[in-house]
């Protein structure tokens, strides 16, 4: 059933946010968006030998943990709350794709370094993750937490890695517009104006409510999503890859289109101090864009989604 | 997509599906608003009944096979899937029976129960008033005590009461304490609809056929036989089962996904320029968001299995699948282009039907409190409260 | 300047509002859509005689007041608000197709009858407007009140003819629009729940208000629109071709999203009210998606206007 | 698209049209959040008050030329057409301004206004304040009487000052009679930003320039001859021209008309595969939505012309262009696709800035409860008002 997390899936996530809360506050966040490398890199360490985040889809006999691809989600979605830049997503990308596409020579070669946390690069469509950048300290993006760069030519990506990709998207989507949402009801708990909390007045109420709907439906999405990538990962058959296209791609649609109106919510629920600089409303928008733009726009989601053969 | 069912449940599935498949009739029956039509579905019913799959999570001994909830959200995806007929008992099985279980006498079980299952007898709410609407608190109709026949004599008036045109018994709360604030006592009772004194009479509705009725109450004896819980404890009463996961809140995912797969067809089918651009992605929106919901309900469906509890998750489904709906239906009527304004089609019956989700069930406007304030703490509103 | 009617317009509109008041309430729009023609024929004559509603935009020299569209407009829209079924938009259309593209002969001929309000069938698109139905009684449409029947085949319209139609559907849209609120507005007034009206409750206030931004900027395009179509008829050059295209194509885009919203927003905030056939929201639901139809969908009308040469 | 306009409208507007195309910059200037862009954006309005093009409704003895209402919307949509440079004097001249003519002495007039005409002296506005947001009447800053001196000691804290970071004077109110209910012992003060005890802190926006600042008041002397209006009497001063026509509330519709031509232009010139299906209908629908705003101002402005006034309208205004800036942005950064994610990128800009529209002056949840109010005569909520 995809409907719930299994008891372990749930202590891994409390793990990761244990040690995301310990170490990854806003002020780490900012500090390691500007940093040389691009990302916490200490960070990445602890969560790479405490936990093995980047180890938990490879199979074992490439050094892996053997787990799943829900399970990596499961750590997607705390880090895409915490909004802290890092390199899991493409890890997790060029394993699949190696997985799927590489030969056993590579396979041999990389998958014991992916697991065991070395970061490489990797592209999807005009964006390359994790470009290479020490020593420069800028990407060309505005959005410094997703470490990107925006190519001029794409590349092809196989359509399999592509929806796998998609999933895994809308699970820093999920976390990221969990954190969007809680951030703007503790603010509006606490600011008053005209005498109240403005979380008091039922126009703004009934908005944060149809942002809970919103995010209660795409966490349900992007779990369906990631147990199809999961599925199909461990056994690519043809169902498992229309399966996989269909949820994705209905996720990733849905999710992105969510993230929008949460992090544009966020915005304006705040007022003015979301424009600025020190607060973190302005971080989420950004990365609401990027993330937007890692597997496409919603619209091409939905079109993409139409192709599937047999539904 | 199928998700992972147990072999039981598989089966179970299986036994549905096949049952469905040599039963549900290939022309849909008459509308359940017409004489012919409400008949046409009490008979459905007795079918459904016979195979045991009226009410399939109650006991045997009721008429159901105590099927487990995921069961029971399996029925109801097939259910949608084949394109079974309405039901015209659901007022009964989904709103009513879950307060007899927890709340009625085992003669009160007795007696109503097992000629719901059967769809014997059909029951029309009585929840509206017209001067009260979604706020039951501020109901009018009264209940004056009668202790030489034993019983309560009821007056007033309800309205919106739905199958109450052809139903056989109707359910509903009076004031019995006069003195007595908003809430407190209101009193829930049962009663025949050719009682002495109660006056029938249909409102028309947006498709033109009388789906609702108004309901006239003047001097009506009901016996104590027929007070469900304590006199002046109905409204604890009625709201005990109001987030029930088996009722409104939990409106199963099947008739959704079911409505999107037409939605699909429907433009695969229409002619080239019907079905294009901008309403190309509105369909596989709808079928995007029928998806979640089916996900989402799944969860809940499971969380609710490992012992948790529905809470206010029922506002959230609420509000999802009554904006689904309207989404579904529009979009639909926008693939069929000119076609949809002739007068009868399903998908304009349908769209007109859908418009009335976001209001009956508690209006997504009070959902949205609810959410608001016991899922998101938000504070209440000053004063006042609710709408 | 579109922006304002003249004080003459301003008569013209009083003029028709006062005896729709007093000819043409709920009772009487219910009874002449269930009647033998379909129409009211006495309001119609009413109309026609003493207003002189369908020459306003026929010349002088076919016995018509040679006044322009933008008249037939003015009556448009109190017609919409009012709801009653009415042949004036198919006699204008009728009018402005043979003074575009009639013979001489037959503009002699049938000119001054229409001017005189004789009642004739027009097709636009797949929709024909005022059927023949007399002894009849029925047409196939759901709404009783535009007197419409949909044919399997469609017609070719000339674009000018279909521009124009669309931008005097706006009237009609315009008018049905402002009843719709004026109707909500009003119930929520008198409406009493939880110990308050409902038209206290920020949230819905907050979505009336939303919805008379709409209105207001629904009937600032539809002027615009029935502007351009009053210069196109009385001096039919390609540049007021265009312009003409652009704006009743605009406005017939946005009028027919915001029907929808506001017939829809109609219908929730009356609650179970609005879902009775003795209410009027119904009315309006359905003469919102009937008009929708007339002229084709938004969506549709967007993509007509992207091709309107140089702009 | 031409309105119809006079022959000396029409004079007009070729005039401005070509001292435009002769003169805007080829080359946009640098943020003039940047000191070196705010002294470029001051040589700019040098420029423009030379040619008598920076305030042309202005009296001609205070830098103008007399120009009409239509003729000041002509202005306003040539210069947004032309893409010339943003007005780093807009404070002054749209939110200052016309509460100098209306309340300012004839020395204060003299002393003010041709320095805000020609750019020399740029104006900041000091409103909020960290505890008060939209809700002015509970602002805490004070103003204490100096007899002695002739003036008053102000002390607090004023947040979003826009162009502060570089800006010469102030504006802003002050509670000077703590006595007073929240409305009222306000007062309008007038400040250089370098007078003493005046700090001035840039605080760093969404795009990483400081446009606004805070600015904190640490016994700030203001002499009698900088207040504006009556001591006691600043709320309904800068009340009282809350709705000006010719400032935030009746917002341009030249430059929302510009920023839908140079989306439909993004559009066209977009890669295939970018610019196509459901991106293409929003880019229409922006653009028709800016015209609609176009003509619904129109409309206003000929109301104002025939002696009608300004009222709630500006409210609907407000919603109105705050939301179809976002939306031309938010369209033009999915026609960008992944472009425009560069940092700098105008579009990205732009939609940044334009998130602050539904915020700034008076947020859109004001501006509803305006237009609930005020034009459809909705009742008030029983309690604490609105926000």
């Amino acid at each position: 059933m995809t409907g719930v997390r299994s008891e372990e899936q749930r202590e891994l996530a409390a793990t990761v946010r244990q040690l995301l809360a310990k170490r990854s506050d806003s002020a780490a966040v900012r500090s390691a968006a500007g940093s040389a490398e691009g990302y916490d890199t200490g960070l990445w360490a602890a969560l790479c030998e405490q936990i093995g985040v980047a180890a938990l889809a490879i199979p074992e006999e490439y050094d892996g943990f053997g787990a799943s691809l829900v399970e990596t989600a499961v750590v997607l979605e705390e880090l895409g709350e915490n909004l802290a830049p890092n390199p899991l997503l493409a890890s997790t990308l060029h394993a699949a794709q190696l997985l799927l596409h590489g030969t056993e020579a590579d396979r041999a070669e990389l998958l014991p370094r992916l697991a065991a946390g070395e970061v490489r690069p990797f592209q999807l469509g005009r964006v390359l993750l994790e470009p290479d950048r020490t020593g420069d300290g800028r990407t060309g993006s505005m959005d410094q937490t997703l470490r990107l760069r925006v190519e001029r030519e794409p590349v092809e990506d196989p359509t399999d890695v592509r929806d796998i990709a998609t999933a895994l998207v809308t699970a820093l989507q999920v976390g990221t517009m969990q954190r969007g949402l809680a951030m703007t009801v503790g603010y509006s708990k606490e600011r008053v104006q005209f005498g109240r909390p403005i979380g008091s007045f039922q126009a703004l109420k009934h908005r944060m409510a149809d942002l809970l709907v919103l995010v209660e439906a795409s966490r349900s999405a992007s779990w369906g999503a990631t147990a199809a990538a999961a599925a199909y990962l461990q056994a690519p058959t043809d169902d498992n890859a229309a399966q996989l296209a269909r949820l994705a791609r209905a996720a990733g649609s849905y999710c992105t289109d969510a993230l929008d109106t949460v992090a544009g919510e966020a915005i304006q629920l705040h007022g003015g101090i979301a424009i600025t600089w020190e607060h973190d409303a302005h971080l989420l928008l950004k990365r609401a864009h990027a993330l937007g733009q890692l597997v496409g726009p919603a619209h091409r989601l939905r079109a993409a989604l139409a192709e599937v053969p047999g539904d | 997509m199928d998700l992972e069912l147990s072999e039981s449940e598989r089966a179970f599935r299986d036994e549905v599906r096949e049952w469905l498949a040599a039963n549900v009739p290939t022309e849909p029956l008459p509308s359940m608003d017409t004489a012919e039509g409400f008949a046409a579905h009490q008979q459905w019913e007795r079918r459904l009944a016979d195979a045991r799959l009226s009410v399939v999570s109650w006991p045997r001994e009721m008429g159901g096979r105590e099927a487990s909830l995921v069961e029971w959200v399996i029925f109801e995806e097939e259910y949608y899937r084949a394109g079974a007929p309405g039901r015209v008992s659901q007022n009964g099985i989904f709103l009513l029976a879950p307060i007899i279980f927890d709340h009625g006498t085992p003669e009160q079980q007795q007696r109503f129960l097992p000629t719901m299952a059967t769809g014997e007898q059909v029951w029309a709410q009585a929840w509206s008033e017209p001067e009260a609407g979604s706020d039951l608190a501020s109901l009018r109709s009264t209940a004056t005590r009668d202790d030489e026949r034993g019983g309560w004599v009821l007056n007033g008036q309800k309205t919106w009461s739905s199958r109450a045109a052809f139903a056989h018994w109707g359910f509903g709360l009076f004031r019995s304490d006069a003195e007595a604030e908003r809430h407190r006592g209101l009193t829930y009772f049962l009663f025949p609809l050719d009682a002495d004194g109660i006056t029938v009479r249909p409102i028309a509705q947006l498709d033109g056929e009388p789906g609702f009725a108004e309901l006239f109450f003047d001097d009506v004896f009901v016996p104590d036989a027929d007070v469900l819980g304590a006199p002046g404890d109905g409204w604890r009463v009625a709201m005990s089962t109001a987030g029930n996961e088996r009722g409104l809140s939990l409106r199963s995912p099947g008739r959704f996904c079911a409505t999107a797969d037409r939605l699909v067809e429907l433009w695969r089918e229409a002619p080239a320029g019907e079905g294009t651009d901008d309403v190309a992605l509105r369909v596989v929106d709808g079928w995007i968001r029928a998806q979640a919901y089916r996900l989402y309900t799944w969860g809940t469906v499971t969380r609710l299995v490992d012992g948790g509890d529905m809470g206010a998750a029922g506002s959230v489904n609420k509000v999802f699948w009554s904006e689904l709906d309207v989404a579904l239906h529009e979009t639909a009527l926008d693939v069929l282009g000119p076609d949809a304004e002739l007068a009868g089609t399903r998908w304009m019956d349908g769209y007109l039907f859908s418009l009335s989700g976001p209001i009956y069930a508690g209006t997504n406007e009070i959902q949205r409190n609810i959410v608001a304030e016991r899922i998101l703490g938000l504070p209440r509103e000053p004063k006042g409260g609710a709408r």
